[in-house]
């Protein structure tokens, strides 16, 4: 069972602090009073610059900490949009709607919380593990150490994080399904399991597979590129297994970004 | 219609924004354009939909639609190219489920209708015949991101004829055909619109349009082409609209890259009754409404008393 | 004609960018769009014309013309809008004063030539015919701001065919009909352009277009109308492109809305074989320069060896 | 007989400094060595700025000082892209090409120089004013004192400033012509007289009506909306008298800005 979104603001954020990162990241902070105290792990903001000019639509990011009146957002200048963003300073206003789209469901109780990501998706699952009731194990993927993000936010909840990446520069070299598969395949794991991932396409795909062999609960949060963020332009659908079992398309945006992993039609499936 | 500058109103002073749009009268002439404002209910939360003048859905054939694959959309200079293809969940799912929400509010609904023959176009303005809380069927003859041949009824006169034609008989509701821009004499479209029995015309459609990402050598939408809006097309809009309304006495709904006040103005002052306001309600959902309050604001500093004397109000 | 992609090439290596525009071969295939690059004298400061794959010059009718009266131009959301009217010195000033400045260089010369009656543009051709240093010549059949009826040659298929007929006649130069975007089938116009003897096609002109000022309610253009450039048109232009040239064998020169070597590329992925810079040019006076330089890069990190290999390699 | 000009660079100037100057324009001050020397009064550089991004043309400015290598520009936001303009700070990077266009003649040495200045035309107008063999007089017109730019700049050279402001909160209360007519009408004036004028339309047009009324030589830079810059879009012509008599177009960013104002043909004329 999902949670169900609250309702939906927009809302001029005041940029509090903006500050370079690891790995070519950036933290931003907004005072967003509407929706900062409203945002569900898992949701996301929809973001509106004002530069470049002739970029039209808004952009969506998760939301990484939500304290209060303020959030914060994660973010890699990967286009002119994001690169845009790193201009911000105190003192300036950016237009979020918010908060977006059905978030984690409540972890359940009696199972271990088992988080799996890469990219912003470290971010990304961070208010999933504040609101666990119980600390789990992370599992972090990257190209180098320096894509290996907020270890320590997550350690101080409590949470056990294991890393690998893909040059071996820290942690298990290799794919984050190197140490997930050998965490899994261990007799001695605990056998109520939940799994969490955010990250790329690849990688979710790869955590499907698990959850299904394993017989796992496991929900993925999906990245697509977006319009309005809303559910109206039918731009970030994803096709998934209906509830009588056809393809249809499920909107990112509203029915996701977070999906039980089993529902997924994945590329060449669907 | 005025040709001459007048000395500003004060501001006390509320201008009348009502317009008819044929048979229907609206309270304002600010509306969503289809497609861009889902089945209405997605933006409830962040649109006061009593403020505006219509509500115009998402494209709605006879039997549901799974649409494009993605990518659908893809974002270009001061535009959008998307290529949905008409995805919707067939007229009877929309009756039951989204019609019914929308009820609720008195701002008429517009349904856009679209189909891959001519007795598909009919069995669908039939159905809605007789549906309270259809306002008006505004055709979709010119979407251009359907295969099945619809295409060419916003291109071709003789087709664009008979599909207009075929709805008039199937409907007495207010029948506005929405046309295609990529024509070369928009008027005859216009005039063919009149002659067929529409009670208005709306344009402009999306302009076809298609992005290739350099690297991959591949076309950036799942279906290749799509349809180019936003910005982008405003003056292109604009110049059609100005071409119809000197081709037609019927009321015309013009859109096309609005975002602000200034913009739904002058597509009135060119000749349109009403505009729609699509793409640029992805960005900043109240556009409309803001729009709304702006032309009163608009037609106080233009000494008008009524938003109808903006109608073809264009100086030389 | 390649969709697969390869391996990169190293860095020394040098990609051959030669392409033939029917019987005319050129060294590279980047060029300046007509009546954006003047008499070409006008940038001879800024730009190493021997770098140009042409030069393609501005407009020249029989007589002088004097074109519209100001405003000419306005700049919109990511483009302009023109309506110089096709203002020009005329044949016989244009041969001695600045046909002359241009034979200095090696660079093709590619005359822009238009008339008011199919007589007209023969005449100009034959004036055109015996002269040096023309290495080909583009038809406009298309341009949106000129009110004697030429309009009709770039959007009615029987009006086009005469005057491409008529020139072919009266010339023996390589010609090139240039295309006009305000058509619903472009496949017909290159396909007519084919049989009635033309050696290449180039595509597209500007779009009609029109502004207007809401506060004056005057249009913004003394002109009302104009021709829409720039980075908005591009997507159309990509789009009319593929389409021509998937009705067409003939060369295609490519251009609407190109400023990065990306944007060339996808010209030539989709069909073209050449292209033109236009308003970019300026912005950034040597926007055609960096073009071309930029292709030599671009050729590399997809493995060609010859630019010709891009011609038409969309993968799907 | 007006001055030819020199070669014209694409130059990426670099910004030295902005600040804000009273009636509010600014002044920004550029490096660029290329052009900065060579530049002869009245002409302009054309300014090329990134944002907003879907503006896609340059802006014309004329150079109010140039020296060694660095030139300053004093403009006014009015639109999108001054406003933009405004963004930019030290070690920013700006576009130029330039200089550009005819500038003015050298002034007639047995001539006194008579400048007639309203707006951004009392910057355009210095360098001229500094290059005249003698100092003359000057006319500055604005709406209030906030308007009139530079007078003592123009009183380190020497030059003596009469001002008329409409609402009449500097100098003569009126239009520029009103102080004038007055100078011209006065018998004692010296009697060979050069009028160089930049300023809006309505003001060059009354200059030279009075240029012609006392057959005076009389010199008026344009401001037209500009393409190119160069003289290829044929943008920015005005209809002037040619050399036979009849009406001609003339491009302003070529043959002008500066012109003979005998031989402009104003808006009813043409
Ligand atoms: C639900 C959701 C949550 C997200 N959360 C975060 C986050 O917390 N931190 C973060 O850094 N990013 C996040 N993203 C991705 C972020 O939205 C994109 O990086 C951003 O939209 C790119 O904008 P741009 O203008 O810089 O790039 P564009 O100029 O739009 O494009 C530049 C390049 O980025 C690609 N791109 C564009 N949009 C996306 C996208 N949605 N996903 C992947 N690639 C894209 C384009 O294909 C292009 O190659 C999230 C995306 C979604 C859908
Ligand atoms: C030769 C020449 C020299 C100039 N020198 C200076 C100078 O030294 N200082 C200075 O402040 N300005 C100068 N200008 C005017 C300056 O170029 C314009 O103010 C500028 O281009 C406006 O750009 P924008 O993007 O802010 O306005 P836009 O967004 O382009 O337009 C905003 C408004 O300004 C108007 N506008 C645009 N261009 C012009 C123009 N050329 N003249 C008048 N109105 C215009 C538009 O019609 C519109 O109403 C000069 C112009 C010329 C032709
Ligand atoms: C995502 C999207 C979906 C659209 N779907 C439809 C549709 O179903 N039926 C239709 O007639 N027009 C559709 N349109 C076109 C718009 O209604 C409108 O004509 C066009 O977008 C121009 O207006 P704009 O520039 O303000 O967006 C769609 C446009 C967009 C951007
Ligand atoms: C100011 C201007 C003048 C033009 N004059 C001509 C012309 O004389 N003849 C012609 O065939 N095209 C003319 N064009 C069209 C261009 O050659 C080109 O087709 C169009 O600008 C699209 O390319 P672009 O988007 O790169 O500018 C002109 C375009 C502009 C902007
Ligand atoms: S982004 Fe518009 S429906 Fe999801
Ligand atoms: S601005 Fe292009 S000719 Fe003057």
């Amino acid at each position: 069972m999902q949670t169900q979104p609250p309702s939906i603001t927009i809302e001029d954020a005041e940029v509090l602090r903006q500050e370079p990162w690891q790995g070519g990241y950036h933290l931003l902070v907004l005072r967003a009073p509407f929706i900062a105290p409203r945002v569900q792990p898992g949701q996301f903001v929809h973001t509106r610059l004002t530069a470049p000019a002739d970029a039209i639509l808004r952009r969506p990011f998760s939301v990484f900490k939500a304290d209060g009146d303020t959030l914060q957002i994660l973010y890699k200048p990967v286009g002119r949009g994001t690169s845009a963003m790193c201009a911000l300073r105190p003192g300036d206003s950016l237009s979020l709607i918010g908060p977006l789209g059905r978030g984690f469901p409540l972890p359940r109780p009696d199972a271990v919380p088992v988080i799996v990501a890469g990219g912003y998706g470290m971010a990304a699952l961070y208010l999933l593990a504040k609101t666990c009731p119980r600390p789990g194990l992370a599992f972090f993927g990257g190209a180098t150490v320096e894509d290996i993000l907020c270890v320590s936010d997550f350690e101080v909840l409590g949470w056990e994080v294991r890393v690998a990446t893909e040059d071996g520069s820290r942690g298990v070299h290799g794919l984050v399904t190197a140490p997930l598969d050998a965490f899994l395949a261990n007799p001695s794991r605990p056998s109520t399991i939940e799994l969490f991932a955010c990250g790329p396409n690849g990688m979710l795909r790869a955590i499907a597979e698990r959850a299904h062999h394993y017989s796992l609960p496991a929900w993925v949060s999906m990245d697509r590129n977006m319009g309005c963020g809303l559910g109206a332009c039918l731009t970030c659908v994803q096709k998934v297994r209906g509830p009588n079992g056809h393809a249809v398309w499920a909107r990112v945006c509203k029915e996701g970004p977070v999906f039980d992993a089993q529902t997924i039609l994945w590329e060449d499936e669907a | 219609m005025t040709t001459e500058r007048r000395p500003p109103l004060d501001a006390e002073f509320q201008p009348d924004l009502s317009v008819d749009i044929g048979p229907l009268r609206l309270r304002n002439p600010v509306m969503t354009a289809s497609g861009t404002f889902g089945y209405g209910t997605e933006y409830a939360d962040l649109v006061d939909f009593e403020k505006l003048g219509a509500i115009v859905v998402k494209g709605i054939s006879l039997d549901p639609w799974s649409g494009n694959s993605t990518p659908r959309t893809v974002e270009v200079a001061s535009g959008l190219i998307n290529a949905i293809g008409l995805q919707n969940p067939g007229v009877e799912k929309f009756i039951r489920e989204h019609l019914a929400q929308l009820k609720r509010f008195s701002t008429p609904v517009i349904v856009n209708i679209w189909g891959r023959t001519v007795e598909e176009y009919a069995a669908v303005a039939r159905r809605f015949d007789t549906e309270e809380g259809v306002a008006a069927l505004e055709i979709n003859v010119s979407c251009p991101n359907i295969k099945e041949g619809s295409k060419l009824f916003g291109t071709d006169l003789t087709a664009f004829r008979k599909v207009v034609a075929a709805v008039r008989e199937a409907t007495r509701k207010p029948m506005i055909p929405k046309l295609a821009p990529n024509v070369s004499d928009i008027g005859a479209f216009a005039r063919a619109a009149e002659e067929s029995g529409a009670d208005a015309i709306s344009l402009i459609n999306s302009v076809p349009a298609m992005v290739v990402d350099a690297k991959t050598r591949r076309p950036r939408l799942a279906n290749i082409t799509g349809g180019l809006t936003g910005p982008a097309i405003r003056p292109i809009a604009l110049k059609l609209v100005w071409e119809a309304a000197r081709a037609t006495k019927l009321p015309i709904i013009g859109m096309g890259g609005i975002t602000e006040t200034e913009h739904a103005a002058e597509f009135m002052i060119v000749g349109a009754t009403a505009v729609a306001v699509g793409t640029a309600t992805f960005a900043e959902p109240r556009t409309a409404m803001r729009i709304v309050e702006g032309l009163a604001d608009y037609l106080r500093r233009q000494g008008m008393k009524s938003v109808r004397e903006l109608i073809g109000s264009l100086r030389s």
